[in-house]
């Protein structure tokens, strides 16, 4: 039985974060989703659309929305901000009003609204099938746009469990921390490294104090931000779809492991979890 | 008909709510159109069809019903049996020929004399829009 | 210290744009106290609101905090009136904007003015051009560059960008501009 | 023939301003039925009234229309005029010239005038269908009842008892004393909660006119004001009360420790129990879901295989008196009462609601409860504050105030209003422990309202030299062992983070469990935070809209502990001034049936809010009935009624329908 989704990969899963994207694509197909990449995809906008009235902010989502209501498919992106932009603008465009307008600035009908997921969504409802045990202390790092706003979160805004959930029942050991929904400093990284170094470090040592060994993301600006802001021998930040394709046997080359500037290779060597490259 | 000094509005008002309700109104001199007349009932839920009826015939534009806030009701649950059996009269008074929006009903608390006054002068607009009875365009 | 004198007008045109209800704050402060982005702003979140329900309008306008937001949401999740503040925020950054006023954070208003730009003519974002056009402008030439040639050799950042431009974005844009005039 | 006179009054110029009196005088001369006619520029002041009784006696009036201000005001006036002159008081009413007429319509005197003339008409066609009515007496059962044994229900107790009047109080745990009892001291004057309360505690339990039914809960109320039928549960302790001597072997012997309730977890007990030193009763009960005996008869009983729990026994092996009683059980009583007082108190909220504060995940955050355990010198720690962790002694104590309260997303939209006085006790406290602390109190407004509380609040400043944030937390997470809090003082527009040994948060004052299912019972309202509401804020505020139940303490809005007890004194004079009656006098505007025209359909029954109405076989039909000491004559049932066979005295539908025939005529 396969299911399908529309994905939207998103600008960031296409430059600094391939490994999400290639390791998503990868742990999906072994998983039995199939990935049908949205044709022609433009820009959600990001956090940039923030201030520029609700005509421009809608805009960008409502043509990733259009696109997968002509697949008719469920929405996926596995970049946290995408999603999150997505599933607001849907909500939004719920309203006649909001709609008529948007479809106007896109000059095209926006059709039947899609239903909007992020892959923890996805991988939640699936059985894991691990083949590798991962003997590993994670602290899952929800960042901010998978728990809030309120309307566009699908876990609890302080202490969310379903990636804790997801990583459990691939056989790792999830701890229990303070910092799960803190924000990593988010798109401020050209404007203002100084606030991301801050808040992402921050962030690593109390995975670290908790006894984290590795921290698992979800979303391309949170790993980005872990790891090129911190120091190069802070906790690993692996992406969630790498950890489970490590359970499922990948190797570190198909999950791209030797792209982070935190280099997890020593550490999973050192837990068994890779045994080669 | 007549409609000279606006259109006549019977006012059903339950003793403990919408009546002090009314009185408060007046103590706060807050006027409304003078062509109501205010009969007390000691509960919405009083208020039979009959008595709805019997007003038309006798010559009313309109009929209020006013009692106390849902969950306020001095007797519990009185005025919810009054919207539910207005809510079944309505239609009928359509099939009679007296138009739905002829028979109103209000929740006024003790203390909304403004609220209160100003129902009554948005019914009495209502009924002027409507005009005389048996006329309707 | 120059003395207030409130005022409702800015408070209205506030709600009208964001429709949220800003009486609503009663100024408990849980915003400020967990915001990640307070130690980089001037009021932060709590001020913001003031500022806003006292009718302080060029103050606000002009204020860092409208600039320096993530956008997390913490303080709406947290809200006991659930108001959504960064909305708020936004709106205020809009009136800013659409007003041609100098924003207070140059950085971040010019940073999202590259990126929107690159939607508009590529389509999609290239981080390299991002950062590259981001540093030329910025005046800052060097911010970042260590990061380039260790996520170069890690093949993070691809050389050429995707092409496609958006006229219809492109469109919007200038029109969202222009209805500031 | 009915002989109506019509009173007009001028309300000094209130009426007259407006209203041509005179014209409506003339006017009103000729109805039909309307024999006097009088004015008065002041009907309600003594010769007004005066002129009532004499135009009643000298012209033979049979019925009275005074039509002077609203009947809210004044008709009890003129009722009771009238029957001074031997009128029956019910054949007398009002039109309501001032409030709906002159006070409305001051800017169009002839409107006015004609609509004055149109209510005098109104009310002289209702008034020939009026009838002589005559209340019914209640016969009232001189006890009360007490439900919940805290502060406020103790005290209304014993009022009513020092009254001379009997009354049983019950309550649902296996002592009374209540929130009170778990109290270290009482702000603002610091008394000992307990030396304050047990003495009050020991006076329940010794007063021959107080019957003290504990472990006990209502379970069914019938019946209305002068003889409630309670039905009372008084759960199986297992213990012979009469034979206890409260010796306290038993429970110095049991070996089964569990969480203490009384400590909120924060101690423990044995499973054979008195919760805590000073507990009315002295006498012990049986935890049946922890004892070892009840283990392993329930093991016996199932019939299963494996190892069999240990028969213990010890208590009984022990009992000098030899009380256990393992096969006591359950008893439900049922006893008749006069009045009751509901005093069913209030839960702290809980705060596991906010993820943010790690309540229930970081040890070291407690609530303002728990830690008047730990200072409390019968608590689990004997009175040393020592941090949950690791138990040492805090020495940096944050406190959070409004956890749940003025929150409407994630709590209560009410203030708590006692959580900033204990707070700042608090803080005053723990620098009398310990002179190294330092509080820290995060607030929103401090709200110090009663006498001696401001005072208060700032010695807690000033001596215990606590510090005050104005600001709400946003998190408190662990930090090296500490557990950082992280604020904004708005004051200063800054953020704050402080290292605290121990984190302390004031939460809300929530309805006790159970609180909105007691209303249910007794036919009184709750709002819909499910505190129980008063007849009247402020002019009858222990009084409910069901005659004979009074509300006492915290069931009715959060509350401290002088006004619990004055809330529980004025329930018991509110009781007091019912029991003082052989009888009471009921409102004789009761439903009647006809029941010749009574089809027997029992609509009514279904629509009656009061189960007053019955049926009963007449001449072997089955006809409605109403009770009168419950029709409380709000006329649904007449409303439903298709035969017009039920109807409200007071409010029939001949009154109702002469008053519609008569507009506009």
């Amino acid at each position: 039985m396969t299911k399908q989704v529309a994905y939207f990969p998103g600008c960031a899963l296409e430059g600094s974060a391939r490994e999400y994207d290639v390791s998503t694509r990868r742990v999906f197909a072994a998983l039995g989703v199939e990935l049908l990449e949205v044709p022609d995809w433009v820009c959600c906008g990001a956090s940039s659309t923030h201030g520029r009235g609700q005509e421009v902010a809608l805009a960008l989502p409502a043509h990733a929305l259009r696109a997968a209501s002509q697949m008719g498919l469920p929405l996926m992106s596995p970049c946290a901000m995408c999603y999150s932009r997505f599933k607001l603008a849907s909500l939004e465009l719920a309203h006649p009003e909001a709609r008529a307008r948007t479809e106007a600035a896109l000059g095209q009908d926006i059709g039947e609204l899609p239903s909007v997921l992020h892959p923890l969504q996805v991988l939640d409802e699936i059985a894991p099938q691990a083949t590798v045990p991962l003997d590993i202390k994670v602290a899952s790092y929800y960042g901010c746009l998978l728990v809030r706003p309120p309307a566009a979160g699908f876990d609890d805004q302080e202490n969310p469990t379903i990636m804790d959930r997801i990583v459990a029942g691939w056989g790792a050991q999830p701890v229990s921390w303070a910092f799960k929904t803190e924000c990593c400093g988010a798109g401020m990284a050209l404007a203002r490294p100084d606030m991301v170094a801050r808040l992402s470090r921050r962030v690593l040592e109390q995975a670290r104090q908790a006894g984290a060994e590795v921290v698992v993301v979800a979303c391309p600006m949170c790993q980005a931000n872990l790891d090129l802001y911190t120091g190069e021998k802070d906790t690993p930040v692996l992406y969630i779809t790498q950890l489970i394709g490590l359970a499922l046997g990948l190797s570190p080359r198909e999950l791209m492991l030797g792209r982070h500037l935190i280099n997890p290779l020593p550490l999973l060597r050192a837990k068994g979890l890779v045994n080669h490259g | 008909m007549d409609m000279n000094g606006g259109p006549r509005i019977v006012g059903f008002l339950c003793n403990w709510c919408s009546y002090a309700g009314a009185d408060m109104a007046g103590t706060s001199r807050m006027s409304y159109p003078p062509n109501i007349r205010i009969i007390r009932v000691p509960c919405s839920g009083r208020v039979d069809p009959l008595l709805v009826v019997k007003s038309f015939q006798q010559g009313a534009d309109g009929v209020l019903v006013a009692g106390c806030h849902p969950g306020d009701c001095h007797y519990t649950e009185g005025n919810y049996y009054a919207r539910r059996r207005f809510a079944l009269l309505r239609p009928l008074l359509d099939f009679v020929g007296i138009e739905q929006e002829r028979l109103r009903l209000e929740w006024v608390s003790a203390s909304e004399g403004r609220k209160f006054s100003r129902a009554v002068a948005s019914f009495q607009e209502e009924l002027e829009r409507l005009g005389p009875r048996g006329h309707r365009g | 210290m120059q003395s207030v004198i409130p005022t409702s007008g800015f408070r209205v045109e506030v709600e009208r744009e964001s429709g949220e209800v800003i009486s609503r704050c009663y100024q408990c402060g849980k915003c400020t106290a967990g915001c990640p982005a307070a130690f980089a702003m001037d009021g932060g979140p709590r001020w913001l609101l003031r500022a806003v329900q006292l009718g302080m309008r060029s103050e606000a306008l002009d204020s860092t905090t409208i600039w320096m937001c993530l956008f997390c949401s913490a303080c709406h999740a947290r809200c006991p009136a659930g108001i959504d503040i960064p909305r708020v925020l936004e709106t205020v950054r809009h009136i800013s904007l659409k007003e041609r006023r100098p924003p207070a954070s140059k950085e971040v208003a010019l940073f999202h003015r590259i990126f929107l730009g690159q939607v508009a003519g590529l389509g999609r974002v290239h981080e390299l051009g991002l950062g590259g056009t981001y540093n030329l402008r910025s005046g800052h030439p060097l911010a970042n560059i260590g990061l380039v040639p260790r996520m170069l050799a890690r093949r993070k950042l691809p050389l050429l960008p995707y092409r496609k431009k958006v006229r219809w974005f492109k469109r919007l844009l200038s029109e969202e501009k222009k209805s500031g005039d | 023939m009915v002989k109506v006179g019509v009173f007009l009054c001028h309300c000094g110029r209130n009426i007259s301003e407006v209203v041509d009196v005179p014209r409506v005088a003339e006017a009103v001369r000729h109805l039909p039925g309307v024999t006097y006619v009088d004015e008065n520029k002041y009907m309600c002041s003594e010769p007004g009234q005066a002129a009532i009784r004499q135009a009643i006696t000298e012209h033979g009036l049979t019925r009275v229309v005074v039509a002077s201000c609203s009947p809210r005001m004044h008709e009890i006036t003129f009722r009771r005029a009238a029957a001074q002159a031997g009128l029956n008081p019910y054949l007398v009413e009002m039109a309501n010239l001032r409030e709906h007429c002159s006070w409305v319509h001051a800017d169009d005197h002839e409107a006015a005038t004609l609509k004055a003339i149109e209510l005098v008409k109104k009310a002289v066609a209702r008034i020939s269908y009026n009838e002589p009515l005559t209340p019914q007496p209640i016969p009232m059962t001189r006890r009360a009842l007490v439900i919940g044994g805290g502060i406020a229900g103790i005290q209304a107790a014993l009022d009513i008892a020092a009254a001379g009047h009997q009354v049983t109080l019950v309550e649902r745990e296996s002592t009374i004393g209540g929130r009170m009892a778990q109290l270290d001291k009482t702000f603002p004057t610091l008394d000992c909660s307990s030396c304050i309360l047990t003495p009050k505690m020991v006076e329940v339990a010794q007063n021959p006119n107080i019957e003290l039914l504990t472990y006990s809960e209502v379970e069914s109320v019938s019946g209305f004001v002068g003889s409630f039928e309670v039905q009372i549960r008084k759960r199986a302790t297992l213990v012979d009360h009469v034979k206890c001597t409260g010796c306290g072997i038993c429970w110095e012997k049991c070996p089964e420790k569990v969480p203490s309730e009384f400590d909120l977890a924060r101690g423990k007990r044995s499973s054979i129990y008195i919760p805590f030193p000073q507990a009315v009763p002295v006498k012990p009960v049986v935890d049946q879901v922890h004892c070892r005996y009840i283990k392993y008869q329930e093991f016996e009983a199932s019939g299963a295989e494996g190892k069999k729990p240990p028969q213990c026994r010890i208590c009984e092996k022990l009992c000098p008196p030899q009380a256990l009683a393992w096969d006591q059980e359950d008893e439900a009583v049922t006893e008749k009462f006069g009045a009751i007082v509901v005093a069913t108190g209030y839960d702290p909220f809980d705060p596991t609601v906010y993820g943010e504060f790690g309540y229930g995940q970081y040890p070291d955050v407690i609530t303002g409860l728990e830690l008047e355990r730990l200072l409390s010198a019968s608590g689990p720690t004997e009175g040393h504050v020592l941090r949950p962790s690791d138990g040492t002694p805090p020495k940096t104590v944050v406190f959070l105030s409004c956890i749940g309260s003025r929150d409407e997303e994630r709590g209560k939209a009410y203030c708590s209003q006692i959580c900033c006085m204990y707070m700042a006790k608090h803080a005053i406290v723990l620098k009398e422990h310990d002179p190294e602390v330092q509080s820290y109190i995060f607030y929103i407004d401090n709200r110090a309202v009663g006498k001696g509380y401001e005072e208060f609040s700032r010695r807690a400043q000033e001596d215990a030299g606590a510090v005050y944030l104005r600001g709400r937390v946003a998190k408190v997470f662990p930090q090296d062992g500490k557990l950082v809090v992280m604020g904004e003082d708005s004051l200063i527009g800054r953020q704050v983070e402080i290292a605290a040994d121990m984190v302390v948060l004031a939460a809300a004052v929530v309805p006790s469990r159970g609180a909105d299912e007691v209303a249910r019972m007794l036919n009184i309202s709750y709002d819909s935070d499910h505190f129980l509401v008063e007849a009247h804020p402020k002019l009858r505020p222990v009084e409910t809209h069901t005659d004979g139940v009074f509300l006492a303490g915290a069931c009715v809005s959060p509350c401290d502990v002088p006004q619990s007890v004055s809330r529980g004194s004025a329930a018991a004079a509110k009781t007091l001034a019912l029991l003082s009656k052989e009888t009471l006098v009921g409102e004789p505007t009761t439903a009647v049936v006809d029941a010749l025209r009574c089809s027997g359909c029992q609509l009514c029954l279904e629509v009656c809010p009061f189960n007053a109405i019955s049926t009963q076989v007449v001449a072997g039909r089955t006809v409605a009935s109403v009770n009168e000491g419950l029709c409380k004559g709000c006329g649904l049932c007449s409303a439903v009624c298709r035969p017009a066979a039920i109807g409200v005295k007071g409010s029939t539908h001949k009154q109702l329908l002469a008053e519609v025939a008569s507009l506009w005529t």
